[in-house]
């Protein structure tokens, strides 16, 4: 009786023995990466040719950019794995990781915002690029508020994860917005056809920024799963106990 | 031979389960009465078995395969009744079958159907429209819009669905439940020609029901998180 | 796909005879173009008109679409519907459509009144048509899958304008681009607005019967 | 096998439909969807005349025109075909230089004048120090600046 | 002596009467079930007796006076309950019930009431509510919003309206229509001491009822535009 | 007086849990000043924001006034609230406070965030500010006698609704003019304001209740 009630979790479970194996790597990582990325960027760089010291900005709002396209990709994925395999553990990924999503894409607007401005001289324009990212942000706001609208949240659930297989199409227009229209954002520097436009001595804290984002985005989302998952086994015992 | 069954069925609402591990088994030509006090879940089976409802786990099973399976044809063969009516307040009694007969043209045109002899659509589904409203009693009002009609008026309309066309699987939920004397007994009636025809009924009910032949399931609340039916 | 079909007729039916959702939007539109005409004055009136004419327009149209659904999930007729044996995808399309020749044609047919009260010229007259014309169902479309995400939701209309909004603006940027511009700016628009279109009625009908199905279940 | 046929059907109606979209986006792509116009195709259009446009291209070399007591300037914006002329008295941008792409907003005057009231710098995706910078342009492999695709 | 009384009652709908030349006569401590077929009237006579409807002739008189003449005691006297519930789905059980109460406050006030002991009017209503929820059994359900409620659990929660104080008049059309056994004995339950303690119930029904020492009455369905009752 | 203050109590809740309709307004009115500002484009906003916002504002609240009886009538609840001890008028003036405060007063503090938006000046927002306080209590007066005439809509009420729209117009246009003019007009206009409310609230209440008892009976 207990154990098939537990079945829904029994697989999440046993994934989040894996995610506590991982969960010290992933700390120590974030805090090595950081370290380096940090040093690297704000000291060990150059300044740029044109745009001098503000080009380091580039250091949290481009990896900050890239995760937030990256993370909604995968709540993308984990939504299509949950409405047709009813993957219990995917419902939850996508729980978790939306408002992280929400976070990056709200720093890529601000860090942006803070460098149009003496940049492009200005805060914000109506281009593709800009639009685009805000839809998205949109669509991470919509997501976190459906996810708990209904009293029901296999209810939630379902909806959420539906809209964000339809907001997938504002993927690629963002990613492409660039090559598509006149933007006043400027063109792809590193994921190109031919190769990075950034030179190495730049390139490289970039990427180590980028993969320090990466492991503290695993790090949150491992960590809100785990306490998700500790509260739907609480409140599930509860209701049982109220019951009788 | 079962013809309908399920096993282990869990449905969970809000935090807890409303129903747990129940199993049921029916062959062809039987009538199952549910019963079971008020929140038992009752309602929640029923949707279940109309495959509204996916259960949490256990299986649902026509003939051996399963109606989530199989969800077309599932739908095809099953007529179902809710507590709402489900009909449009505006439009008149026979403008609401009229509108219920189309939904299954599609079906009995795929399907060996009852009344296939000729005509146009329009004119088959008109006659089984004009037969279902005489046989539930309808007839002097069925050009009334059914927002001003008695609340045993509507249900009697919406009762009305199960004569538009032969289907395997009755789900109705307390179908009785407004319905004056003489409205029980076509719907017994109706139930019992059914079931002799061969065809399944689950039907939903409080307090004493007129169906011959009828095998009773009780639900029973689930204390402490468990739920069990009693056949 | 008689199903559909009937549907389709009973909603036009229920438009007409209830009159009260269809007249609703046309009467607003005409409502708020006078309004505006009011509140602008006819000097400013010129440059602004077109996207003026096509954001109350598409306001119209969204107007009625947060209770799409709504009177159908709580009568029970959703649950018949999604017990019929035609898919329920067929349903949507035939409900949206139904809905927007209900509300988007009248609404099309008082366009040229509203134009001479904007004082639209001729040619953006027309542009506007032909970009209403097919922004509309568009438009529809997602409405309809915002309604039906939050059909049984806590604040469902909030939200659903909340999902709503990101996905329209691109349509209406179009929309009202291709009322304004040039020629060659028109024809891009119209492409445009023509492939979302298409992009909508490949996703919407199957995204919003998976969402209506959640929500009976 | 009824309905697995028509499920099929329906995504493979769906999967046309997206394929139509597709092709109609890129006949638009084609004409390129705007946030700014280039000289050569405010030249081609004289209906724009007095009407606010943006417009995009390059800061001409040598063309920069300031005067010394008030800020803005006087330049030309151009794609390398046509090019036209631009006068502003705002505050330019940090990255407002000859050579630098610009998206200058404002109106085209009867004289042929584009009066801007705003001047936004659009800048490149290439990125590398001072030192290399120079590096490249002594060796002569420096490409500039390119007006945007 | 009647204390409750109609004569001559007639009710136009759409084209023609449902009730016409209808009279009763109810003591003080009578309980009276309307019996007919559907559309017969019931509902009807029920909104008549409630002051909803103006009958098109005939008078319709509490202790000799008429009732729309003095509407509002009228109102404060009664308790009325449609086949619609009156429940808001996006509250919870309490929260409807509370409602409900504070709707009375200004009556209980008014009128000689049986918690007129001491307290803030919160406390009072909150006090009665707390008991209402508990003699209809859903104390453990007063929590969820209605909406999620089962069919049985929303027309407890809108009976427990009778708990809430003590009116003259119950007015109850097919209370017991979707109630379980202990729904339907606690309501029986109810009426008879709101009997005893000397109040009027006239009660719409189809079925039997377990309601003791009821007098039945029934709505004939009019012929050629006559129709009558049968006491 | 505790059953109308209950009522108004419970209109709020209701508002602010399920949001359905109120917040909606608001919603509505973020949205559809977020569409003009992308439809008419910065460049050529200046000009006319003040008249559209107002414009705006004003549909907003109108939006859902069609239906502020219709929930409740259906779901019985009108019935018990016609049948409670304390005058139906008094009810009436409770639901359209409640409906009022949960519409109004949100889509005020909207206001200036969307005045922001639209690059209107501190004169226009504040004179927007006043005559939406002033003419909108009046709207919902006027609205909710519409709505009542039509609950249960045979045509015959439906016509009579039809009616009561044209008294909406004056007041329309006489905030339009507060907002927009030099002072002296404001000055007019708003006194034209006043009293229009002060015969809204003589006379609406008793009309909506007797709609609203001739819907039940
Ligand atoms: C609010 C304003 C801005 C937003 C919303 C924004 C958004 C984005 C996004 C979404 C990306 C990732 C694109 C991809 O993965 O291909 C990106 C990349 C980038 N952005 Fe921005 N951006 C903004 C402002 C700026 C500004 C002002 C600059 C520089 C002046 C800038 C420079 C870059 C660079 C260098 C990249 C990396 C390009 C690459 O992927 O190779 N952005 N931005
Ligand atoms: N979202 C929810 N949160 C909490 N409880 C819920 C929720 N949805 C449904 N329930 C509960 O699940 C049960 C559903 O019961 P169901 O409607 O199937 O009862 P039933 O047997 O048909 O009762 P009735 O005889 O009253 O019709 C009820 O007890 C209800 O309170
Ligand atoms: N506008 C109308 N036009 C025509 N007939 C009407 C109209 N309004 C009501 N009726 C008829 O009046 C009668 C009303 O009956 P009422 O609802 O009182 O019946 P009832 O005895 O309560 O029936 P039930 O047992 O089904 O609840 C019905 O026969 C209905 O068809
Ligand atoms: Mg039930
Ligand atoms: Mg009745």
């Amino acid at each position: 009786m207990a154990t098939r009630n537990l079945h829904r979790f029994a697989n999440p479970a046993r994934f989040m023995r894996l995610a506590g194996a991982a969960l010290p790597w992933c700390a120590g990582a974030t805090a090595v990466l950081f370290a380096a990325g940090l040093y690297l960027a704000i000291l060990a760089s150059p300044p740029d040719y044109q745009q001098g010291e503000t080009v380091r900005i580039m250091y949290v709002h481009v990896p900050a950019a890239w995760m937030a396209l990256f993370v909604y990709v995968s709540i993308a994925a984990a939504s299509l794995a949950a409405i047709v395999w009813r993957h219990p553990l995917a419902e939850l990924y996508a729980k978790a990781a939306s408002p992280i999503g929400a976070i990056f894409t709200l720093l890529a607007l601000v860090t942006g915002s803070l460098w149009g401005q003496p940049m492009w001289g200005t805060w914000w324009v109506w281009d593709a690029r800009l639009t685009s990212v805000l839809v998205l942000f949109f669509l991470y706001l919509g997501h976190i508020a459906l996810m708990d609208a209904f009293d029901d949240t296999a209810r939630g659930a379902r909806a959420a994860a539906i809209l964000a297989l339809v907001g997938v199409v504002n993927v690629p227009v963002i990613k492409f917005s660039v090559d598509w229209w006149h933007t006043l954002h400027q063109p792809a520097s590193v994921l190109r056809l031919d190769g990075p436009a950034i030179h190495p001595s730049m390139l490289a804290p970039l990427l180590v920024m980028a993969a320090a984002f990466t492991s503290f985005g695993a790090l949150v989302v491992i960590l809100r799963l785990e306490t998700e998952i500790a509260r739907r086994r609480a409140r599930r015992l509860a209701a049982e106990g109220a019951g009788g | 031979m079962s013809e309908f069954e399920g096993t282990d069925v869990s449905v969970p609402r809000g935090e807890r389960l409303v129903l747990a591990n129940l199993r049921f088994c029916l062959a062809r030509g039987e009538v199952l009465v549910l019963r079971g006090a008020n929140g038992a879940g009752k309602s929640t089976l029923l949707r279940v078995m109309a495959g509204l409802v996916r259960p949490q786990s256990g299986t649902v099973m026509w003939r051996g395969r399963g109606i989530f399976a199989e969800a077309d044809a599932h739908r095809a063969r099953l007529r179902y009744l809710g507590h709402n009516d489900g009909l449009k307040a505006a439009l008149t009694a026979r403008e609401n079958l009229e509108f219920a007969a189309s939904l299954d043209e599609s079906a009995s045109l795929d399907k060996t159907s009852s009344f296939n002899e000729s005509g146009s659509l329009d004119k088959i589904s008109l006659g089984v429209v004009e037969d279902a409203l005489a046989r539930w009693g309808l007839a002097r009002i069925a050009e009334t819009p059914t927002r001003w009609l008695s609340a045993g008026q509507r249900r009697r309309t919406a009762l009305a669905r199960l004569s538009l066309a032969p289907r395997a699987l009755w789900l109705l939920d307390e179908p009785a439940s407004v319905l004056d004397a003489e409205g029980v007994e076509r719907l017994s009636e109706a139930v019992g020609v059914h079931a002799a025809s061969g065809g399944i009924a689950v039907v939903a009910a409080h307090g004493a029901v007129a169906l011959r032949g009828a095998r009773e399931m009780t639900i029973v609340t689930p204390e402490g998180g468990t739920a069990g039916a009693s056949p | 796909m008689t199903g559909p079909l009937a549907l389709f007729r009973r909603d036009l039916r229920l438009a007409l005879r209830h009159g009260s959702d269809a007249l609703a939007v046309v009467a607003f539109f005409a409502f708020s173009a006078v309004l505006f005409a009011f509140a602008i004055g006819p000097e400013q009136l010129g440059g602004v008109a077109a996207g003026a004419a096509w954001v109350i327009a598409l306001l119209s149209v969204l107007l009625s679409l947060d209770r799409l659904f709504q009177a159908d999930y709580e009568d029970g007729s959703l649950d018949q519907l999604a017990l019929a044996p035609a898919p329920l995808a067929a349903f949507v399309v035939a409900k949206l459509a139904a809905h927007w020749l209900a509300t988007a044609i009248p609404l099309l047919f008082a366009v040229p009144a509203i134009a001479l009260l904007l004082r639209l010229d001729h040619d953006a007259l027309g542009a506007l048509l032909v970009s209403l014309a097919l922004g509309t169902p568009t438009l529809v479309i997602l409405g309809a899958i915002g309604a039906a995400l939050t059909l049984g939701a806590r604040r469902g209309s909030v939200l659903q304008a909340l999902l709503v909004l990101p996905l329209e603006v691109p349509v209406l940027v179009f929309g009202a681009g291709a009322a304004f511009g040039d020629p060659e700016t028109i024809e891009t628009a119209v492409t445009v607005l023509g492939a979302m279109l298409m992009a909508a009625l490949a996703v919407g009908p199957a995204a919003i019967s998976a969402a209506l199905r959640a929500a009976l279940s | 096998m009824t309905p697995k046929r028509r499920r099929l059907t329906l995504a493979l109606v769906a999967l046309v439909m997206l394929a139509c979209a597709a092709a109609l986006m890129l006949r638009a792509l084609e004409r390129n969807i705007v946030f700014f116009v280039t000289p050569t195709e405010l030249a081609a259009e004289n209906s724009r005349i007095n009407q606010r446009v943006r417009l995009g291209g390059l800061v001409e070399e040598g063309s920069v025109l300031r005067s010394a007591d008030a800020p803005g300037a006087a330049f030309f914006v151009t794609d390398g075909v046509a090019r036209v002329g631009v006068s502003y008295s705002g505050i330019l941008p940090d990255l407002f230089r000859e050579g630098q792409g610009v998206v200058v907003e404002g109106v085209l005057g009867m004289d042929g004048v584009f009066v801007a009231d705003r001047v936004l710098a659009k800048h490149d995706e290439t990125y590398m120090p001072p030192e290399v910078a120079e590096a490249l342009k002594r060796a002569g492999q420096w490409r500039g600046a390119e007006p945007a695709p």
